[in-house]
């Protein structure tokens, strides 16, 4: 099913009502890059609850979001704050029993997303033959036998979350898509694709002539995409490259706080709960202070 | 809605009723030589759709060339898009998952049940009478769920067959139930040929005459079909274009009459 | 195996010497677009013999081949001349019996070119079912069932080409090769990536530094590479979009000419086999005439 | 060759001695909180290996971000690179088909055959003693034919333990032909930790102790690991680092000291 070609520039709070309870949704972002935590911040205002996150690599986002209760289930192939080292709240709820880890490799994780992208239900792999990771998870990645050569590859069955949530560079109202360069990371470029749903936040808003000008750099059609956010700074505190860096201030903050359960939570109320707006976030984080902190080393 | 037109030719009939066909909500791909169904898109967005999407050339979303130049797989057509569908990844998703749902084909061998045939002439694949081009992206898009129009601007007993010598692109396959058997969705919709309008009949899948083009007879068609059309008591003519839809074809949108490339070795003269 | 870091730039008939005899070679282009003919010319011009010409679209490059009994077996998803009709070589080769055509869905022929990219020993597709095409290579597409919900998919045995051979718009001398914008066709996305040797015409050669300004238009960089020609042209007759037009009128001269055999050999002789290089070529076509001719649309 | 450094660290002895493992002929990729082997590829670069190919944060081909600035999975290593590698399609490809063959890796255990282990501790991995971040990269180089290098900067027993215990990583699995068994090809090549340099016993496949640094005995290195470590007759030195070498490192490939972070946890001081 495609989506419409009507505006679809909606506020965070109304995008993040197509999300329901025990949803599976597909998070884009890295450690430290290209996270939609705007989006974030809100499914955590929002109390959803009873998620499965979707991604390869879970870093703050993910944390706070497993800390804030709305999180069942992690699907990743890792999850930690890059350099900024564990993802405490993570850690803490699967060592407690309260939260179920998923593991898979990377690029069996990456083959489910692809087998939902074509609508397929299973794409091939030989990555983890010989490894417990293939074993850990019967029902979605099963070792079978090649038709024409007898070779053992591994079946992944597809994943098509209910929404996938992410942030880019710029878009039009009807929601297609610019990203500079191109997706080059395989949750970029997979995630939404496979998702039922699209929610997109995006830096700016331009209009559908000035995406005429540069076809080359649109990653998604408008007819992918279920929702426009227009949020300044949407990734903080992880990057958007090359338009600004990681926060290493905010992210070394929730590093340290984040050790004590307690600290987590105080974090939470301050960064994520309290402030109203974006705006209030970011002159929480610093205003003028932070942008010249995450000046970007490309620029 | 403006005057009727009293001066169209066959391939102008077509591409109205063609572009007749499709709404706001389709996207529409196209393949190589199809000038027909390329105008119809492009009219359909200039009058009763301008939402409708044109994938030019499978390839440039939304592209606005101003008017068809060349060939439609030419990247001179994708002027103005929003995107470049990278193909493997991004088109054959979309398609392969039924985000786009439509697809327009033609084909040497139609049959009665809207399988389609563009490989060979004969019996014996490896040793053919006629060794046609191939399937293209037929094969693919019958298989995988699409809503299919059929156009064709030579209606005559080769074409329309009773059955087809290779089963390149599923339609109906046996009729019945045969298509929806195999977990196969959707399948042929319309055909739009230089005689006629045709479906199929939703029970029997076989294909049906709907309306006749001006001056020709429910009679010759029949007579121009290698198998029995189901054909109702009464069959209408096919809608009139009005004068708007053919300026629109004639001055903006193929003013170097590129459709009519497609009717060499056709009856029809255009 | 990976190429080197070395100087690759050589002459058309150099690069060619790595293609042998019975070799089964992938060759990009569409029906009237980007297909690398200069190189297809000095193929002719060392007859080349028993080739396996692995295409998706086989264009005017292909019936050249066939015309001049280099090709065996085909594999591809359509034969023509595009709008200028009839691929009559092959058609009249595959008729009398000559040259064996093997057929397959578009989707079909690009999961085995992504199977061997990935070097797995199938890929799948649900492309096809319900079509006889399935039936046609049974030891290359097989009906299988998915082991996680039984449904029918199509196994795709993997191709893996001894040579590509592609036409592109600049590389540097070590064979990091730029396209504008990146690679948007199946064929020139997937070919050399599945192929055991890679040899590039390009428009011209810059210097590394220049290729590094532009970092997002590489498709292909220096290590799956192992051969760099400069030919002006290199697509001639057919377009290098954005930057010259198919020629129409040597398309129609062909077109006309090959209806019998005899047109079609003596096109060969004086189109293909009588100019010495690709400058005596250019001249025979027009020079400056077909330049203008062929004047790219979007400039 | 340049002097021999007398004031070299333990973690510029590591940088140096896994950059004299690589060649012209390398492609190396690295992954998240890879400093020591990044400044390796750079060191590499620099000295005796200049055509070898760093592919910054397994994206940016070639790339010269200058010195290390930060996260080196950030695309501020991307510098400068020759070509974005298109993760899914190109990096997938090219590692699968081991077009790449070469990967480093660390984990929180390794054992006598080379197996890794960054998942979990504890026997039960759904209700793990800790939990650790995950096997990333790890599982997918290990399985997929790639010559791997393995680097860790906590020498000791927690580390490098009898038998991992989740078996992300395969090394020589159970030792012998084990790996060769399952169709896999290559595998764990060089471990090179705070305390020594080790590779694998050719038939056995078990770790072997290659040489000691400085200052270190092979009884301390014996002592300091969870299983038998197979140990000839005469440990050498870890060659020491060039004067030139060390001047590389800290003056220009990492001025920032970003690779002592990765000294977090050790008992070595740097």
């Amino acid at each position: 099913m495609a989506a419409g070609k009507e505006n679809k520039v909606m506020s965070a709070a109304q995008a993040v009502g197509m999300i329901r309870d025990g949803d599976t949704v597909a998070i884009q972002g890295m450690g430290t890059q290209m996270s939609p935590l705007a989006l974030v911040r809100e499914i955590i205002k929002a109390r959803k609850r009873n998620l499965i996150a979707a991604m390869i690599v879970g870093g703050i986002g993910l944390d706070w979001l497993i800390a804030a209760g709305c999180v069942k289930k992690v699907m990743a192939i890792i999850v930690n704050l890059d350099e900024f080292g564990m993802a405490n709240a993570f850690r803490r709820a699967v060592e407690a029993g309260e939260l179920m880890m998923e593991e898979y490799t990377e690029h069996q994780m990456l083959t489910r997303f692809s087998a939902g992208c074509y609508g397929l239900p299973f794409m091939t792999t030989q990555s983890g033959i010989g490894s417990a990771i293939v074993d850990l998870h019967p029902d979605t990645t099963k070792v079978i036998d090649c038709p024409f050569t007898g070779q053992k590859v591994i079946a992944c069955r597809a994943l098509t979350p209910d929404v996938c949530i992410l942030h880019a560079h710029r878009a039009d109202e009807v929601g297609n898509v610019q990203f500079f360069p191109k997706p080059i990371w395989g949750d970029v470029d997979v995630f939404p694709r496979a998702s039922k749903k699209v929610i997109v936040t995006v830096e700016e808003i331009v209009s559908t002539d000035e995406i005429r000008r540069t076809p080359e750099r649109t990653g998604l059609p408008y007819f992918k995409v279920d929702a426009v956010v227009p949020v300044k700074y949407g990734a903080h505190p992880c990057s958007l490259f090359p338009r600004y860096n990681f926060d290493r201030q905010v992210m070394e903050r929730y590093a340290a706080e984040s050790r004590t359960p307690e600290g987590t939570q105080a974090f939470l109320e301050k960064y994520v709960r309290a402030p109203r707006t974006q705006e209030d976030y970011l002159d929480l984080v610093g205003g003028s202070t932070m942008e010249a902190r995450i000046q970007s080393f490309w620029s | 809605m403006s005057k009727l037109s009293e001066d169209y030719t066959i391939d102008e009939l077509m591409v109205v009723t063609l572009a007749r066909q499709f709404t706001d909500a389709d996207i529409m791909l196209n393949g190589t030589v199809s000038y027909i169904p390329v105008s119809a898109f492009m009219l359909a967005r200039e009058t009763h759709a301008p939402k409708l999407t044109w994938v030019a050339g499978a390839v440039g979303v939304d592209a606005d060339p101003g008017y068809i130049v060349g060939n439609t797989l030419d990247p001179t057509m994708w002027k103005d898009c929003v995107m470049y569908l990278p193909q493997i990844s991004d088109m054959w998703g979309y398609v392969h998952s039924n985000t786009l749902e439509t697809f327009c084909i033609r084909g040497a061998q139609i049959d009665k049940y809207g399988n389609v045939n563009n490989s060979v002439i004969g019996k014996d694949y490896h040793r053919p009478k006629v060794r046609l081009p191939g399937s293209a992206g037929m094969g693919d898009m019958c298989s995988l769920h699409k809503k299919i129009y059929i156009w064709s601007t030579t209606h005559n007993p080769r074409t329309f067959v009773d059955k087809v010598d290779f089963l390149a692109a599923p339609g109906y396959l046996d009729g019945g139930d045969a298509r929806a058997k195999l977990g196969l969705r959707n399948g042929p919709e319309v055909v739009v040929t230089d005689l006629c309008v045709m479906d199929f009949e939703p029970t029997s899948k076989r294909m049906r005459l709907k309306s006749v083009h001006r001056g020709v007879s429910a009679k010759q068609v029949q007579d121009e079909t290698g198998f029995e059309l189901v054909t109702p008591d009464h069959v209408l003519e096919t809608p009139a274009p009005s004068v708007e839809e053919i300026e629109l074809l004639r001055k903006k949108i193929d003013p170097k009459n590129m459709r009519k490339i497609e009717f060499r070795g056709s009856k029809t003269k255009v």
